[in-house]
Formats: structure tokens, C-alpha cells, sequence
């Protein structure tokens, strides 16, 4: 799953921050700055795990692999690996020629340590569980110090985009207490950029690594500047404060209008969807899935919370990934439809104009966390959309982790109808977590969907390392679930982000991001 | 005659500070009882003795013959209903959030009488004390001092005293009509077959009106007699004094 | 003169006061369209058609101002009646019985005191999940301390008066004193503590929802419309500037009308 | 004296506790818990308890208490989660900016409440005490938030001379302590003014109310009579005097000036302890939410104490006494 990681850190470099350089002085030519929406937690790739800090541990670290523009797996650190027959080993060969920040050399023990940290139970890593496979943890070796090999208890597709996790310098690290130490607030790293300040909520400066071993980045310096308040990052974009900045969909227009600034926009890896409690009554019923699928106007929703800079979502996979697959049940908005489905499933309309049976109103309740704006407006235009077809949808806001508490309960039957939310993929289209029978209660199908197909499907394609058989096993398992609506599927976001024109080098626009390659990104001269 | 109150010895100090050492004196069912001195002599405090709103450090107080200071705070109020006080400052004697009404009801209701008679004595109490029905609704800031008065006293009288405690009671008042409430205050007196304590610091009033004067001097007690007996013959430097800046 | 003069500021300030509550009251007869209705062009500027322009969802914002006015009045008045309940009942208590009563009370009103109170709504409002009446209930749950200091204090001052003493002389019994001497004395200043209360109140509840905390959608309060406009305060102006300028208007007339009270009072 | 002031430091020590105790299980018995913030497709639920266990978090409440009270007896606060940092270490960085912002506010507070509740009870009544009041009512009307957005609009949009947000640029990193400084008071000027305008208008009002109260008492009028002149009896009778309750409103405005710097750092993007706070309450990082409450409080409660010191060392009856 360090696929996540790479995927979360090239999106939020090329979409939340920002780089910006005075432009007035012509001082700092060779400053990049960054914008930040959330204060940096800890600089240390196993124990962090939110966007701002992954971002800056983007450029402060290495990995073995890393994810390029076109989103495929490339060497990094590894120059190259092979995979024994069984699928069951991985044998990774080192570059010769990197170097800690400190001067030390990086070999394979370091990175055979950074992965055992991880499994370490007493690290507070939670990336833990994406080295241990039913059960049994992931063997590291390094076989002198530039081999390391990697030990599956059984073939496992989703393994090799998961080391692109950022290693760790073994040196400074050993027989310290990880979760405590001082490195976390002072990293070193083999990246192309050395840590050289962090002042608290204000921002993160790092400067170039002229022994970076894919090549000395042009830029000097970057600064990461924390900005919270959405509003307060854009005028800083405005005023020339910053170079990147992430843009709401509702600013495209203005930051297409500002002077001297390139705006691009991109798919991401992510859908935002309405999960429907399969273990409630109501929508146990397939019919009443799909009628609410025919009733939701995707267009609308799109239209009113992005000004049409979405794209609507008929699938669990993104459009991006390799083994997306268009031919599935669209559900396009039709009310008809949705009535007579709804009619057919014995819910007729009542006097109130709300739909009944048995003397049991059509109603449930949506929850959305709060703070999240896109959803929260989705909620409330879905509750008008539905009103039309005589369904009543309450929508309660909640703070994000008492959300999460009542979807990760444990008890069987969770104590939610309906909730918003959205899954941020990797680059591997393994979602055994979401949609296998087993991840629930605990897991993340909390919805409860269980169907043996889609089951048996997601066994295979984790264990099917043939790239074609796999496209095939999750083409089916998305025309299945498509077809089931155990999702009412939403949109897909796209990216916007502003870059000031004097910056170069980005690469091709996204999800991975402008700033694939950072060490190619410039500053224009003479600007 | 018999004393209807009696205080024996009565001694209290406020916070370090003696306020009285010493006391006794009666009062005779059926007199007017003066109790003369200068302000912040003590008189009011041994009032409020009397009626149990302050509790004495040493000493006995007897009324009706029965001694009441060593009652609980519930029977000493149940034993002292007939006795009751006119205040200095009838304004502030009335909560000004009750209505004539309502404070004149107010000790009939606390003696459980019965519904039906509370309103005819109402109008009775208030005819006692020259006022009309249209009081009723009035709120005391609505009253003048005079006015507040005579309802003070209707109130007393609704509690059926046998003594009442009248503590400086036209001293808030104008001239014209310190003379009116006492003349009401007197023609109570008889009709209802009332005991006064009256205390004040103006001789010529305790002169006029009294049967028997006590002269309070720094807590004590420094004189008693006839009203006579004191104007003519006083036996004290300091009664003399009061006698002379009186005239 | 003057008195006159500051009189009929105070009673402009309730006629407008009394004229949102009638407007609040029969919402549904003012409002031209129904709030929820998303149908219409998102933000459009002000016109004859939608007199205050329409928000981000295109619904008027003119019609969502005037049900938000029965949101955030009533919870003015919910959570301040709540506020001064609690300080009312606790402050009589502690003034009337003394003694360990009295100081447990007071030291518990000095700890709630001590608290940056704002935390103590935001975990409060988590544990609760937000809607309209948890907001009342932690907004009144949070400030009924001044009014407990207040009732205390007014309470012992009046024990002092006397014709609490003339209560005791006719024979009137404790809980009599208390109901029919002492409490009417004290609630003209907790009137005037729970006017200015119920200002502070509707502050609080736009400042909650402004994090996010307060009153939740569907459902427009004042608060919320403010914070829906954070996002476009540039594109549609009016969205920030309408319930801003109304919560402003309402707790300036609440302030006056407090004030003038207050000079009504203490004369 | 010392001994009144002992007895107040001594009566801290069960307040703090109080507080301790209502914000621990207050924020323990919100739903939720810090290890929500790691979920995303790829955690297992096993690791997220396998976390919970290593901070403790499945004792029971009253044991991680008291165990919580008992480092911070020896002067620990704990480890704050996920940042894994030392509260104190936390705070101690943050401290200074929220201190900065709350004392540069409540001066100029105090340098405009001050003139301007005097004036208005001078001229109580007439046109300048009425412009006066109006202000100080809109003040005391204006929802912060918005005030705080309408100033960034104006002068960092639509003006463009002031920063929007943050405590310094950082593209000035490399410049002398003067630069620094002077870019230090730009930021400050919006979040200062915003904080001003809001705060200003409660002291005027109790300035105004004393000192007319001040005005009317005897020791003025004989100031008066004595043929001093105005501007002495109202600047150095009357106001010396109308100050001095203003000590203990100050004491008491202390809680208020907090909860206002909290939201307006969280706008301005300002670094200090507020923001850190309410990050910290969203995502349950209790030892840090214990710790930013703890020390909130006896600020607070210090504030109280240090303006109940003050007030009787500066007892208005001895000065009194003294002049008249």
C-alpha cells in the first residue's frame, strides 16, 4: 500500500502545495514554494499519515520503487528486482551511489531495517499490516548491502507497490525509540531535497541535495507554508506568496484569470460515493438501490458543487487505473425509472408524498463528516433529488472521527443507513478490503456487501500477478458491484492546481502529480 | 398590671463590639412602653431581639410569661405572631414586588384563615387604617411615606398583635403627618386593646405619648419610670441632657 | 430628555427586534421560495426576483435568511433560558442556603470559569453530534456562570432588606421568604443578564457554526449561511454579507433593548 | 498580604484539578478516538488496536487519570499522539505567538478603551458619548469570523499591503532582526486590529459606567470646588479612581480573549496555542488537549490572581483616604 503513500504525496505536491517565490525581489529565483491546507504532524514516513507530512517526506526521502507519471512502478533506490517463479520472493538490487544526507552511503540493511521497524509491533506504524499477509509477516534479508529480498508466504500482487515506502538511515536510528525520536522533528534522508528548518504551523524549508543520485534538483530551495484556512491560500497564490496552490473547482474561473499563472486540471485516483447499509431492511432490496441510482442527477451534483469540473462515477475503480472498465450499468438519471422501481418493490406513495409500505415510510439518514464541504452539499442536494420520488433522506453532519466510530463498530449491525464518503486508491485495483465478505463487521466493508463472486474474484486477482488475467478479474468484479448499486457511485474529483509560470519541469499532468520529478522542476531565469 | 415582655440581663456583641450589656426591662400589658435614647444606642437591636430576629449571647426574655429565647427558631416565630413591629422606613419595610394587597393578606394567609373572610377583612384592616379598597392594586412605589405607613401598620394588624413594636415609626416621615399616623397609631391603641413599645430618639413625642420611659445609653439601660417621674425628676446627667436638647 | 432620547433607541431596537420575530414566526407566509429549493442559477446577485441574490446551491437567499431567522432566534432564546435557568437555580441555592452549599457552587462556577470555554463546547458538541438542540443545550450549559454570580449576589443583598425582616415578623416561613420576597427581587437584574445573554448566545452559535459545529443543513441558521459564504466571498458577496449584517442588526437591538432595561432598572 | 496571596496560589491547586478532571472525562467520552485519523483502504483494524494499546488507551478512564495526574505532578504532560512530541515541548513552541497576539491586543484595547470610556462619561449624554456608544455596541455585535474575513478581503485582496496570513514570510528568512521584526508586526496588524475591534467595546462600556459613578462622588466635586481644572480632576482624580475595577474586569477578561485569539488564529493561520487546540480536539490527541487546557487554565486562573493582587495593593480606600 505504499502505492497509497506515492499516490497521496504526488497529489497533494502537485495539488495542495504550492510554490511560490517572491516574484517582485528576483531574490529567491531559486525558492519554490509550496502550500500546505493542514499543519506538517511528523516527518517520518512509517509514522505519519497525513497529507501535509507525506508531502514534504516526498522529497526529504527515497524509496526502492518509486510511481511515474503514467502511474507505472520504476526503479528508484532499487535499480532493479526480480520476481522467483513461485511469486513468492522478490529480489531487489541497490544503486550504488546513494547517499544519506549525512554523507553515509544507503545500502540494503538500512532498508531491510525501515521494513522491520514497520512490523515492529511497539512502532506505532500503521502501515504494519500492509507487510503481513494472512497472518504472517513479510521476511526482509539483505544479502550484503546492495541486495535485499523479500520473503511472501505467498504470492502476493499488490506487494510491489507497497516498497516504495520511504527507507530510513539505520545509523541514526538503532536502538532508539522511533515513535519518540529526535529525528522525526530533523529527518535525513537520501531524497533529492536535505531538511534544513521546520518552525511549527508556520512552515518547512529544505534545500537542495547536490549528491542526489538521480541528479542535483535545479531549485535551491523549497518552502512548505502552512496555510489552513482555503480562502487565506488562495489570496496567497494571488499576492505572489506562494508558486503551488491546491484550487477549489468554485475558484477555476479566477485562477484562469491571474496573470502569469498556468492552472491545471486532472483526474485522481479517487471516487466519492453514498454507501448503503446492506444489513437495512430498505436496502437489502436491490430495486430500491437501483431506484435511487436512476434518481440521483449526477449532472446536478456535479454542476452545482464543481461548476461541472467532476466527472460522474458509474464504478468502483478510477478512470485513470489500468483495469477501469466503461462497460458497466450506467443508471442514468431517469425518474421514471426510479418510480417504477420503487412501485415494483411495493413502496407506493402516500398521501404526504412519501412512499410507504406496510405502513413503514421510505426515510433514512445520510451521514457526512463534517467539515468537508463537496459532501455536505452533496447530501443536501441529494435529499432534495430524492424528495422528488417521494424518498425522505435526513442528513446528519458529524465530526469525522465519531463518523468513523459508528463504520468501524463492531458489533454486526452497524448503526447507520447511508454515508458519504470516498476511497482514495493505489495504482494496484486490489480492493479485497473494501469489498470482501470478510472485512465485515471489522474491515472496511462496512456497508456489509457480501456476494461470492466478487469474493472468489478478489482472492484471485490478489494472487494473479499476470497483468491481462487481472484486468479481466477486475473488470467483472466491477461490472458486478455496478450492476448491484451497493454504492450509489458519485463523481470522480478532478485536481486543480494553479502554478506560477515561472516554474518548469513538471511533468505530465496527473494523478501522480506536477511534481513526479522534482528534481527537473526549475525556476525560470530572467523572470 | 402584668409585663407582657420582659428582658433579663440581655447581652450582645457584634463582632467584638458590645452592643448591649445588661438589659432589663418590662413592658406592661397594655401601656405605651418608651424606649428613648440617641441612635446607636441599642434600642432597635433590642427589638429585634424581642421579636427573634436576632438571638441574644446571654440572657432570658420572657413574654406572656413564658421565657421564648430558649425556643427553636420555628416556635419562637409560632409563640411571636401577636407581637409585631412598625419600621422606621415603611418603603423599605414593603417588598416593593407586592401589591398593598397582597402584603396586607399576606400574614392571614400565613395564618391559614379561611378563604372566604380573607377579602372582608382586608377592607376592614385597611378602613382601620384609613385607607380605601383602591390601595389594593398599588405597588409601594405607587405610596407616599404616609400612605406606606398606614399599610405597614394594616399589615401588622392583620397578624392580630397584642404588642407591637413600633421603632421610630414617623421618623421617615413629613412633619404633618408624623402627628396624623400617630394619632392613627393611638386611636388603634384603643380600639384594639394594643400594647406599644415605642422607641424613638424624640423626648417631646415619648413625652406626649408614653405611660413609662426607659432611657438607653451605650447599650445600657441607664433609667426607667413613669413618663412623669423622668421629665420632672431625672436622676441622670445624660437624661438631662436629652431632656434639655429636646426643648 | 436624554432619558427619553435613550428610551426610543431602545424601543426602535425592540420594534425591529419584535418584527424578526414576527417575520421568524410565519416564516413560510414572507419567504417567496421554499429555502431548500435548489432549482434556480447558483449565485446570481440581487434583484427584483431574489431580493438578497441566490447562494452557491442557487436557493434564494433572501427566503433561507428568513427561516434562519426562527433558527437562530430560537436558539438564542433556548439556550439563554437554559443559561439562566441553571445560573438562576444554582445562585439562589447558593445565596439563600450559605455555608458548604454555597461554596461547593461557587467553586464549581470558578472551575467552569477557568475553562477556555471553547473547548469545553467543542468537546461537548462531539460527544453530542451537532444539531439545533445539542447547540442550545451547550451554548446554555456553558454561560449559565454569570448569572449563578449574579443571582448570588443579588440574593444576599436582598436577604439584607428589610422587608425580608418584616417577612419573618408576621411569621412567613422559609420557603415563603424565598419564592414571594427574595425571587421576585432578583430576576429584574437576571432579565437584563439573560437580555445580554441571549446576544452573547447567538454570537456563539454563529461562531459554532462557522467551525463547523452548529446548526447542520439542511436547515439555515444565520451561522451557517455565514459560513457556506466563507467559500465564496468574492464570486457572491451578498452570501457573506447578508446574515452577517443581520446577526449584527439582531444582537445590536438585543444590546440596546438590554441597556435601555438596564436604565429602566437602576433608577 | 503575602499570606492572602499564599492562600489564593494554594486555592489554585483544586481548581486545576477540577478542570483537569471535567476536560479528561469530557473528552473521553466523546466517540471517536485519535486512531481514527490513520484510516484509509489500506489499515486493518488489528493495527489501529495494536495503536490504541500502545497509548494506553485501553485502560479505563479513571486509571488513565490518574495516571495522566501523576506525570503531570512531576512536571510531565506526556507524549502528544501521531506527532509524538512532548505536550510541553508543544507548548512551549507555540506559547509565545498566542501570548504575543493576546498581549499586543489587550494593549491596544486598554489605549483605546481607556480615552474613549473617560470621554464618553464626561460627555455622558451628548452627541460625542452617544458616537461613543453606538461604537462600542457594533463592536460588542460584530460576529469575529466575519470581521476577521471582511478585514482579509480589504486589505490583503482588494489593498494588497498586508499579509493574509501566518506570523512571518518566509522568504525573508535570510534577512537582519529589524526585517524580521517589522515583517513579524505586519502579520500581526490584521489578527491585532480584528481582536481590537471586538474587544475594545465591553471595556469602554465599564470604564464609562465607573467613571460616571467617579464622577458623581463627593472627593470630586471638591476637587472640583478646590478649582482645579478639568483635565486634572477627569485624568488624575476621576480616572485613577474609575481604574481600578477595570483591574479585575481585565482579570476577567481573560477567558474571553482566549477563546477570541483561538478562532482568529485559526484564521489567520496564525501559529500559536489555539490552533493547535482545536486541531487537537478534532483528532483527539488527548494528552495534547489535556495539556493545552491545563495550561489555558492557569493562565486564566493566574490572570484572575495576579488582578485580585493588584486591585488590593492599589485598594482605592487607602488612596482616597490618603487624598482627601
Amino acid at each position: 500500500m505504499k502505492k497509497t503513500i506515492l499516490i497521496v504525496i504526488s497529489v497533494f505536491l502537485s495539488a495542495c502545495l504550492g510554490c511560490s517565490g517572491s516574484i517582485k525581489t528576483g531574490k529567491n529565483i531559486g525558492t519554490l514554494t509550496f502550500t500546505l491546507g493542514g499543519e506538517v504532524s511528523i516527518i517520518n514516513p512509517v509514522l505519519s499519515s497525513d497529507t501535509a507530512s507525506s508531502a514534504v517526506e516526498g522529497v526529504i526521502f527515497s524509496g526502492l520503487t518509486k510511481i511515474n507519471e503514467d502511474l507505472e512502478i520504476v526503479p528508484d533506490i532499487a535499480k532493479s528486482w526480480t520476481v522467483s517463479a513461485d511469486g513468492k520472493t522478490y529480489t531487489f538490487y541497490l544503486r550504488d551511489d546513494v547517499y544519506w544526507h549525512d554523507g553515509e552511503k544507503l545500502t540494503a540493511y538500512d532498508a531491510k531495517f525501515t521494513f522491520d521497524l514497520i512490523l515492529d509491533p511497539k512502532v506505532n506504524s500503521v502501515r504494519r499490516g500492509d507487510y503481513i499477509i494472512d497472518g504472517i509477516p513479510i521476511r526482509f534479508e539483505a544479502r550484503g548491502p546492495k541486495v535485499l529480498r523479500a520473503m511472501l508466504p505467498k504470492p502476493f500482487a499488490p506487494f510491489l507497490g507497497r516498497v516504495g515506502m520511504g527507507i530510513l538511515p539505520k545509523h541514526l536510528l538503532e536502538g532508539k525509540d522511533i515513535n519518540t525520536a529526535q529525528f522525526n522533528r530533523a529527518p535525513v534522508g537520501s531524497g533529492p531535497f536535505i531538511f534544513k528548518e521546520w518552525i511549527s504551523a508556520d512552515r518547512v524549508v529544505v534545500e537542495r541535495n547536490p549528491r542526489y543520485f538521480a541528479g542535483a534538483p535545479k531549485i535551491e530551495k523549497i518552502v512548505f507554508k502552512i496555510i489552513p484556512d482555503e480562502n487565506a491560500r488562495f489570496i496567497a497564490l494571488e499576492t505572489g506568496q506562494t508558486d503551488v496552490c491546491d484550487i477549489p473547482a468554485k475558484d477555476y474561473k479566477r485562477a484562469k484569470l491571474l496573470k502569469r499563472t498556468n492552472v491545471f486540471e486532472y483526474d485522481s485516483l479517487m471516487y466519492v460515493y453514498l454507501g448503503l447499509n446492506q444489513k437495512r431492511e430498505i436496502f437489502s432490496d436491490k430495486k430500491v438501490r437501483q431506484a435511487l441510482a436512476y434518481a440521483t442527477d449526477k449532472q446536478q451534483l456535479i454542476q452545482l458543487i464543481f461548476n461541472g469540473l467532476a466527472s460522474p462515477a458509474y464504478g468502483p475503480m478510477s478512470p485513470v487505473g489500468w483495469t477501469y472498465n466503461d462497460n458497466v450499468e450506467k443508471y442514468d438519471h431517469n425518474v421514471q425509472k426510479a418510480e417504477k422501481l420503487l412501485d415494483e418493490a411495493g413502496w407506493f406513495m402516500g398521501k404526504d408524498g412519501l412512499r410507504e409500505k406496510k405502513g413503514k415510510k421510505l426515510e433514512f439518514t445520510i451521514l457526512v463528516n463534517q467539515g468537508n464541504k463537496e459532501r455536505e452539499k452533496a447530501a443536501v442536494i441529494l435529499q432534495w433529488q430524492y424528495k422528488k420520488i417521494g424518498v425522505k433522506a435526513n442528513i446528519r453532519v458529524m465530526e469525522w472521527s465519531s463518523l468513523l466510530r459508528i463504520l468501524n463498530a463492531k458489533s454486526t449491525e452497524k448503526d447507520f443507513d447511508a454515508v458519504i464518503i470516498g476511497w482514495s486508491l493505489g495504482i494496484d485495483p486490489d480492493s479485497y478490503s473494501i469489498w470482501h465478505s470478510t472485512q465485515y463487521p471489522l474491515g472496511l466493508n462496512f456497508i456489509g456487501y457480501s456476494n461470492r463472486d466478487v469474493d472468489w474474484l478478489l482472492e484471485k486477482g490478489r494472487t494473479t500477478l499476470n497483468r491481462r488475467a487481472r484486468k479481466k478479474i477486475y473488470g467483472d468484479i466491477q461490472q458486478i458491484i455496478a450492476e448491484e448499486q451497493p454504492y450509489i457511485f458519485l463523481w470522480y474529483p478532478h485536481s486543480i492546481v494553479a502554478v506560477s509560470d515561472r516554474i518548469g519541469g513538471l511533468s505530465k499532468p496527473g494523478p501522480a502529480g506536477l511534481f513526479v520529478d522534482i528534481e527537473k522542476v526549475y525556476v525560470k531565469e530572467n523572470y | 398590671m402584668e409585663k407582657i415582655l420582659e428582658f433579663q440581663k440581655i447581652e450582645k456583641s457584634f463582632s467584638g463590639h458590645k452592643v448591649l450589656s445588661g438589659v432589663s426591662i418590662g413592658v406592661l400589658d397594655g401601656e405605651i412602653f418608651g424606649l428613648v435614647g440617641e441612635s446607636g444606642s441599642g434600642k432597635t437591636t433590642l427589638a429585634r431581639i424581642a421579636l427573634g430576629l436576632v438571638r441574644p449571647d446571654s440572657g432570658r426574655i420572657l413574654y406572656k410569661g413564658a421565657e421564648i429565647s430558649v425556643l427553636g427558631q420555628k416556635d419562637l416565630r409560632r409563640a411571636l405572631t401577636d407581637m409585631q413591629m412598625i419600621f422606621q422606613d415603611p418603603l423599605a419595610a414593603l417588598n416593593p414586588k407586592m401589591t398593598v394587597e397582597s402584603a396586607v393578606k399576606e400574614p392571614l394567609i400565613v395564618r391559614n384563615i379561611e378563604k372566604e373572610s380573607i377579602m372582608p377583612r382586608l377592607i376592614s384592616l385597611l378602613e382601620d387604617v384609613g385607607l380605601s379598597g383602591r390601595f389594593l392594586t398599588r405597588y409601594p412605589s405607587e405610596l407616599s411615606g404616609g400612605e406606606a405607613q398606614r399599610v405597614c401598620i394594616a399589615r401588622s394588624l392583620a397578624a392580630d398583635p397584642k404588642l407591637l413594636i413600633l421603632d421610630e415609626p414617623v421618623s421617615s416621615l413629613d412633619f404633618g403627618l408624623q402627628n396624623e399616623i400617630l394619632e392613627l397609631l393611638m386611636a388603634l391603641k384603643e380600639r384594639k386593646d394594643l400594647t406599644y413599645m415605642l422607641i424613638t430618639h424624640d423626648l417631646m413625642m415619648a413625652e406626649q405619648r408614653c405611660s413609662r420611659i426607659g432611657v438607653m445609653k451605650s447599650g445600657e439601660i441607664i433609667e426607667t419610670g413613669s413618663t412623669a417621674d423622668i421629665f420632672k425628676r431625672p436622676e441622670q446627667e445624660y437624661t438631662k441632657q436629652l431632656i434639655n436638647d429636646a426643648i | 430628555m436624554k432619558k427619553f432620547r435613550r428610551n426610543k433607541l431602545a424601543v426602535a431596537a425592540l420594534s425591529v427586534l419584535a418584527l424578526m420575530a414576527v417575520v421568524a414566526l410565519f416564516a413560510p407566509f414572507f419567504a417567496p421560495y421554499d429555502p431548500g429549493d435548489i432549482g434556480k442559477t447558483a449565485l446570481e446577485a440581487p434583484s427584483m426576483l431574489h431580493f438578497f441574490g441566490t447562494d452557491d446551491f442557487g436557493r434564494d437567499v433572501f427566503s433561507r435568511a428568513v427561516y434562519g431567522a426562527r433558527i437562530s432566534l430560537s436558539v438564542g432564546l433556548v439556550a439563554v433560558s437554559i443559561s439562566v435557568l441553571v445560573g438562576f437555580v444554582l445562585g439562589i441555592i447558593s445565596g439563600y442556603f450559605g455555608g458548604l452549599t454555597e461554596s461547593l457552587i461557587m467553586r464549581f462556577v470558578d472551575i467552569m470559569l477557568s475553562f477556555p470555554s471553547i473547548f469545553l463546547i467543542l468537546a461537548v458538541q462531539a460527544i453530542l453530534t451537532p444539531n439545533i438542540y445539542n447547540v442550545m443545550v451547550i451554548i446554555g450549559l456553558t454561560s449559565w456562570m454569570g448569572v449563578a454570580r449574579l443571582v448570588r449576589a443579588e440574593v444576599l443583598s436582598v436577604k439584607e432588606r428589610p422587608y425580608i425582616e418584616a417577612a419573618h415578623v408576621i411569621g412567613a416561613s422559609g420557603p415563603r421568604i424565598m419564592f414571594r420576597h427574595i425571587l421576585p427581587n432578583v430576576i429584574a437584574p437576571v432579565i437584563v443578564a439573560g437580555t445580554l445573554g441571549m446576544a452573547g448566545a447567538i454570537l456563539t452559535e454563529s461562531a459554532l457554526s462557522f467551525l463547523g459545529l452548529g446548526v447542520q443543513p439542511p436547515l439555515s441558521s444565520w451561522g451557517n449561511m455565514l459560513q457556506d459564504s466563507q467559500a465564496y466571498l468574492r464570486d457572491a458577496p451578498w452570501m457573506a454579507l447578508i446574515p452577517g449584517l443581520l446577526i449584527l442588526l439582531t444582537v445590536l437591538c438585543i444590546y440596546l433593548v438590554g441597556e435601555g432595561l438596564r436604565e429602566e432598572i437602576g433608577r | 498580604m503575602y499570606k492572602h496571596v499564599l492562600k489564593r496560589l494554594v486555592s489554585i491547586i483544586p481548581l486545576l484539578i477540577g478542570v483537569s478532571i471535567i476536560s479528561f472525562f469530557v473528552m473521553h467520552l466523546a466517540p471517536g478516538d485519535p486512531t481514527a485519523l490513520f484510516v484509509d483502504p489500506s489499515v486493518s483494524p488489528h493495527e489501529l488496536a495494536r495503536i490504541r494499546s500502545n497509548w494506553g488507551l485501553d485502560h479505563p478512564v479513571h486509571v488513565q487519570y490518574f495516571f495522566w495526574l501523576k506525570n503531570v505532578l512531576r512536571g510531565d504532560l506526556g507524549t502528544a499522539y501521531i506527532i509524538n512530541r512532548p505536550v510541553t515541548e508543544l507548548i512551549a513552541e507555540r506559547i509565545p505567538a498566542t501570548l504575543l497576539l493576546m498581549a499586543t491586543s489587550l494593549f491596544f484595547i486598554l489605549l483605546v478603551s481607556i480615552p474613549l470610556g473617560v470621554l464618553s462619561a464626561y460627555k455622558k449624554g451628548r452627541g460625542l458619548d452617544n458616537i461613543i456608544s453606538v461604537l462600542s455596541f457594533l463592536g460588542m455585535s460584530i460576529p469575529s469570523f466575519w470581521l476577521a474575513l471582511m478585514l482579509m478581503l480589504l486589505f490583503s485582496v482588494k489593498l494588497g499591503f498586508l499579509p493574509s496570513s501566518g506570523m512571518s514570510d518566509p522568504l525573508l528568512a535570510d534577512t537582519s532582526l529589524p526585517g524580521k521584526l517589522a515583517d513579524i508586526v505586519r502579520h500581526m496588524v490584521l489578527p491585532v486590529l480584528t481582536m481590537v475591534i471586538i474587544g475594545f467595546a465591553g471595556l469602554t462600556r465599564y470604564i464609562r459606567s465607573g467613571t460616571i459613578e467617579v464622577l458623581g462622588q463627593n472627593y470630586i466635586k471638591a476637587a472640583r470646588a478646590k478649582g482645579l481644572s478639568e483635565r486634572t480632576v477627569l485624568f488624575k482624580h476621576a480616572l485613577r479612581n474609575s481604574l481600578l475595577p477595570v483591574i479585575t474586569i481585565l482579570g476577567m477578561t481573560i477567558p474571553d480573549l482566549f477563546a477570541g485569539a483561538f478562532i482568529i488564529e485559526t484564521i489567520f493561520a496564525w501559529p500559536g496555542m489555539g490552533r493547535l487546540g482545536i486541531g487537537a480536539v478534532f483528532s483527539r490527541n488527548y494528552p495534547l488537549i489535556m495539556g493545552i487546557v491545563f495550561i489555558s487554565s492557569l493562565l486564566i486562573i493566574l490572570g484572575n490572581l495576579a488582578a485580585d493582587v493588584l486591585y488590593s495593593v492599589a485598594d482605592p480606600r487607602i488612596r482616597t483616604e490618603g487624598k482627601d
